[in-house]
């Protein structure tokens, strides 16, 4: 599977996970966000940001709970919790999120 | 479980499927026409029906006399158990030895007294 | 990818038997495993050209292979007392769902190829050629069983469709058809050592922030000199905790693992995890290979020698502690430098359970008085493993936990608890999103259930041993109008009533 | 003629019948388990286990626990069987056992309604399968006609105690000869031949069959297994 931006191709999964990591920018990020019904706000790509670097150190998203504190250091506290993570993300934090960052999706038992 | 386990397991299963045969075999009758059963027969040879008719059917005629006989009062002679004494004069040595072959208990005797050659030789001797 | 809607069944309590709607199941099917991912573990990259004569190879391999297969396909004489049992048949309606159902897809392939009358009789006997489209039958069905068996208990011969399922599903593999979600997740295991790919580094990560957020919870109550550790790759430990990776990732299974370290702590024994066998679970169960499912199990094995332990304790994962207790001893032991004084391998509510009992460990009922509780018996926890000595026990000890950790109790209706308990809809490789809707469905018995006891009782938190359940629950409770925060594990109650 | 077909036959069906068990029974128990797989909770013993097994294929425990509808038909079918076959016994030894002579003389005194007894189990597990929609979708033709066949095996048996008889000295020679390898002539009574032909149907078809049942029952892993996978190690033979 693939989609088009820009005139480049980009190979998907069958769930629409880049399945190259470097192809990622933040016009993918908007395509993909788009795909989702997510619109970006800076929130959003805060979480983003984030899950990128995390990954890039660890080769794995950050749990919920690293995430929710993380949000917590930027946003305060009345913003650090679940609630607001899928309020940010309907779908799922773990998954959605991962999507727009260009993560593969997280497999197991989540 | 092991090849060992599993011979002995077949044999048992063995044992229950063959065990009319192993009986037998055990009970000694096996290859022998044990299995016959000799009846004394009356000499005239003449009953109210032929043979093979009686040997299969004669339950109903004595069944149906015995209704005829008790509901409607109507006494067929011929059919009546009195008569079969006539001829057939022990029932040790005729009736039983079918009944007790192919285990059938007929009810006839319950009421009825049909005496055992034993019993007619006590009754001759007693006179 | 716009989503369409799924039709989320209706909650009224009561689980009734649906009429049949043949092929209302076949709306889904999971993502069909990558090349690559075949070829690395070992199976024909694609469906192989005679795959017929293959399969039927394969299968007569099985059949004197496994004395299940062997006798479960010959025995079944469809008397249909099975056929109301299966979640997913009454979520779902499609007579195929049901377990003779589902068995039958493979039976008559066994008739057609191996028996006399099939052979001779064709149709007449119940036989089938196997087709393309029965192998397409096969894909959907045989991925719809969750392995739960609770079909086996319901069965006069005690026929299990699980042995039945996983010999189809090996089947498939050994011609070139396997499921993406599975087989990647077994390479993640393979390759890195878990079923979320997560390095050591990732996990060690983890558990650092786990527990500098304990460390700080008990500074915000003002209790400064608790510090519950959470060790990893301690050489020479007493007890090895093997945990589901999604103990180190996912909520809310975190909070469980929160739970495990707090008990530890309190017992004063000292314990660790292994960034080598750092999962419990073992997806190889649920391809039906036994070699995949003995590699994954090696792991265990080697971790126990290699770091020294003493015991060997699991965590809250359903089909592993079926696989630790029934398989690993086969697969991955001896255990023999294990303390043949305790069970090897245990379960982590037996170890709670004991510490309780001999007071070792004290809780605060009224920590949890928000909560009025239910349990959830996970399916393999129930029906194919033991807790303690007494038969059932898998049902007493973590009800006794529940029970010691929290004033409100309730149990759900008693043909769907214990041994009769429902699957979450979710195991054996259902665990994922393409799949969600026969996870929905595959749900409802268990949600009407819980809807009885939320009605009634006004129960409000769910706890259960399994992190299959937990994630889907998670994932599935809100579709059915429960809130997501109402699931969580047996030892997340330990770990909030527990007094250090 | 008609004896010698018949006794060939009857030998013919017997082999079939006897080989084609004892080969399943071979089969089943030299097939190995490779792994644990009894459904808890279940014995830790095996005299537990041994319990276990006898109540499900005396009293249809499991079957009582999951479904008391089938529970009934298969419990009244498989005790009319039993009635029957143990009834028949009188033609198979000779003097007939004191015990069998009192099963006789209790069966002959409820007269004709050893045939409903017989024959209703079989009338209602039909109906019921093809009464109820998952159980008709996935029944097969062999399980319509077991029970055709066991219902004109019942039928044919009533017809010959009640209204065409034969000469039941005759069937017990003919059986009593086949089975100690003297032949006697076949009786020729058209119902008992064909209630015998029936039954050599039967039992040449048992092994084939779903019937099969009766003995894997007894080797089903999931209840004849200990639950001690702890205490004992067990090992898979083809896998050491």
């Amino acid at each position: 599977m693939a989609f088009e931006l820009d005139g480049k191709s980009y190979e998907t999964d069958e769930d629409g996970y880049l399945v190259n990591l470097e192809d990622w920018s933040e016009g993918v990020a908007n395509y993909l966000a788009g795909t989702e019904e997510v619109e970006m706000t800076p929130a959003h790509w805060e979480i983003v940001n984030f899950l990128r670097e995390y990954y890039d150190e660890y080769k794995i998203a950050p749990m919920i709970k690293i995430l929710i504190k993380e949000m917590k250091n930027k946003f305060g506290p009345e913003k650090g919790n679940n609630a607001y993570l899928y309020e940010l993300y309907p779908s799922g934090p773990a998954k959605q999120a991962c999507k727009i960052a260009g993560l593969p999706k997280p497999t197991g038992c989540v | 479980m092991n090849k060992f386990m599993a011979k002995i397991v077949v044999l048992i299963f063995a044992l229950v499927l063959l065990s009319p045969f192993v009986v037998n075999a055990v009970r000694g009758v096996m290859g022998s026409s044990a299995t016959a059963i000799d009846l004394v027969l009356p000499e005239s040879g003449e009953c109210v029906k032929d043979k093979e008719y009686m040997r299969a059917n004669h339950m109903d005629i004595l069944k149906e006399a015995r209704v005829k006989t008790v509901r409607d009062g109507v006494r067929i002679k011929d059919y009546s158990l009195k008569n079969c004494q006539t001829c057939h004069t022990n029932r040790d040595e005729f009736c039983d030895r079918c009944h007790n072959y192919v285990g059938v208990k007929p009810e006839c005797f319950e009421c009825h007294h049909f005496p055992t050659s034993k019993e007619r030789k006590e009754r001759c001797e007693g006179n | 990818m716009a989503k369409e809607k799924i039709e989320v069944p209706k909650l009224t309590g009561k689980i009734e038997i649906p009429r049949i709607k043949p092929g209302a199941a076949l709306v889904c099917e999971h993502h069909k495993a990558k090349e690559q991912m075949l070829t690395e573990l070992g199976y024909p990259s694609a469906l192989v050209e005679n795959w017929q004569e293959k399969a039927i190879a394969k299968m007569r391999e099985l059949l004197n292979k496994y004395k299940s297969l062997k006798l479960y396909l010959d025995v079944c004489v469809r008397c249909g007392a099975c056929t109301d049992k299966c979640q997913f048949f009454l979520g779902t309606a499609d007579p195929k769902n049901t377990p003779v159902g589902r068995q039958e897809l493979l039976r008559k392939i066994y008739r057609r190829y191996f028996t006399p009358a099939g052979k001779l009789l064709g149709g007449l006997a119940g036989a089938e050629d196997f087709t393309e489209e029965m192998l397409k039958e096969w894909y959907a069905y045989f991925h719809q069983c969750s392995q739960c068996r609770r079909c086996s208990l319901a069965c006069p011969y005690g026929i299990d469709t699980a042995e039945i399922s996983m010999a189809a599903r090996e089947i498939m593999h050994s011609i070139g058809l396997g499921t993406k979600y599975t087989d990647e997740i077994i390479l993640k295991v393979f390759n890195v050592g878990n079923n979320l790919g997560m390095q050591p580094k990732a996990i060690k990560s983890s558990l650092d922030f786990c527990v500098d957020e304990m460390k700080e919870a008990y500074e915000e109550k003002g209790i400064t000199n608790i510090d519950v550790k959470i060790p990893m790759d301690v050489e020479g430990a007493d007890i090895l905790l093997v945990v589901p990776s999604a103990d180190f990732f996912a909520s809310p299974h975190i909070e469980s693992l929160l739970g495990y370290a707090k008990v530890f702590h309190q017992a004063g024994i000292s314990w660790t995890l292994s960034s080598y066998a750092s999962e419990a679970g073992n997806f190889g169960m649920f391809t039906g290979s036994y070699d995949g499912m003995k590699k994954v199990a090696s792991r265990i094995g080697q971790a126990v020698r290699d770091l020294k332990v003493k015991r060997l304790v699991i965590g809250e994962c359903g089909h592993a502690y079926r696989i630790a207790y029934n398989f690993w001893n086969t697969l991955t032991g001896p255990f023999d430098t294990l303390d043949p004084k305790y069970p090897v391998p245990q379960h982590i509510c037996e170890f709670t359970y004991d510490m309780i009992k001999r007071g070792a460990i004290r809780l605060d009922k009224s920590a949890n008085d928000e909560f009025v509780v239910t349990y959830h018996d996970s399916c393999n926890v129930a029906r194919a493993t033991r807790m303690g000595d007494m038969p059932g026990g898998q049902f007493e000890i973590p009800r006794a936990i529940i029970k010691a950790c929290c004033n409100k109790f309730v149990d759900m209706p008693q043909e769907t608890i214990r041994e009769n308990t429902f699957c979450c809809g979710g195991g054996a490789g259902l665990l994922t999103d393409e799949m969600l809707e026969i996870r929905i469905k595959g749900a409802m018995p268990r949600m009407q259930a819980l809807k009885q006891v939320v009605d009634s009782h006004g129960v409000n938190f769910y706890v259960l041993i399994c992190a299959i359940c937990k994630a889907q629950f998670t994932k599935i409770f809100p579709m059915y109008g429960f809130p997501m925060d109402m699931v969580g594990g047996v030892h997340q109650l330990v770990s909030r009533a527990i007094i250090l | 003629m008609l004896s010698t077909c018949y006794t060939f036959s009857a030998y013919f069906a017997i082999v079939i019948f006897v080989l084609g068990i004892l080969c399943k029974v071979w089969k089943y128990a030299i097939t190995p388990n490779p792994l644990k797989i009894s459904l808890t909770p279940a014995p830790t013993n095996a005299a537990g286990v041994i319990l276990r097994v006898i109540l499900d294929a005396s009293l249809f425990n499991s079957l009582f626990k999951s479904n008391k509808f089938i529970w009934l038909g298969g419990c009244a079918l498989h005790l009319a069987l039993l009635i029957v076959v143990a009834s028949h016994i009188r033609f198979f030894v000779s003097p007939v056992p004191e015990l069998i002579m009192l099963l006789q003389t209790f069966l002959q005194s409820i007269g004709i309604f050893i045939g409903a007894i017989f024959l209703a189990p079989i009338g209602y597990l039909f109906i019921r399968r093809v009464w109820v929609d998952r159980i008709r979708f996935v029944s097969i033709f062999a399980d319509y006609f077991i029970l055709i066949l066991l219902f004109c095996i019942g039928l044919s048996g009533i017809t010959m105690k009640y209204f065409i008889r034969p000469d039941l000295v005759a069937v017990k020679t003919f059986i009593m000869g086949l089975i100690s390898f003297s032949p006697e002539p076949m009786p020729t009574n058209p119902i008992f031949i064909t209630h015998f032909t029936l039954i050599l149907i039967l039992l040449a078809y048992f092994p084939f069959s779903k019937l099969i049942h009766s003995v894997g029952i007894f080797f089903s892993p999931t209840r004849n297994q200990i639950d001690n996978s702890r205490e004992k190690r067990h090992v898979n033979p083809w896998d050491r």
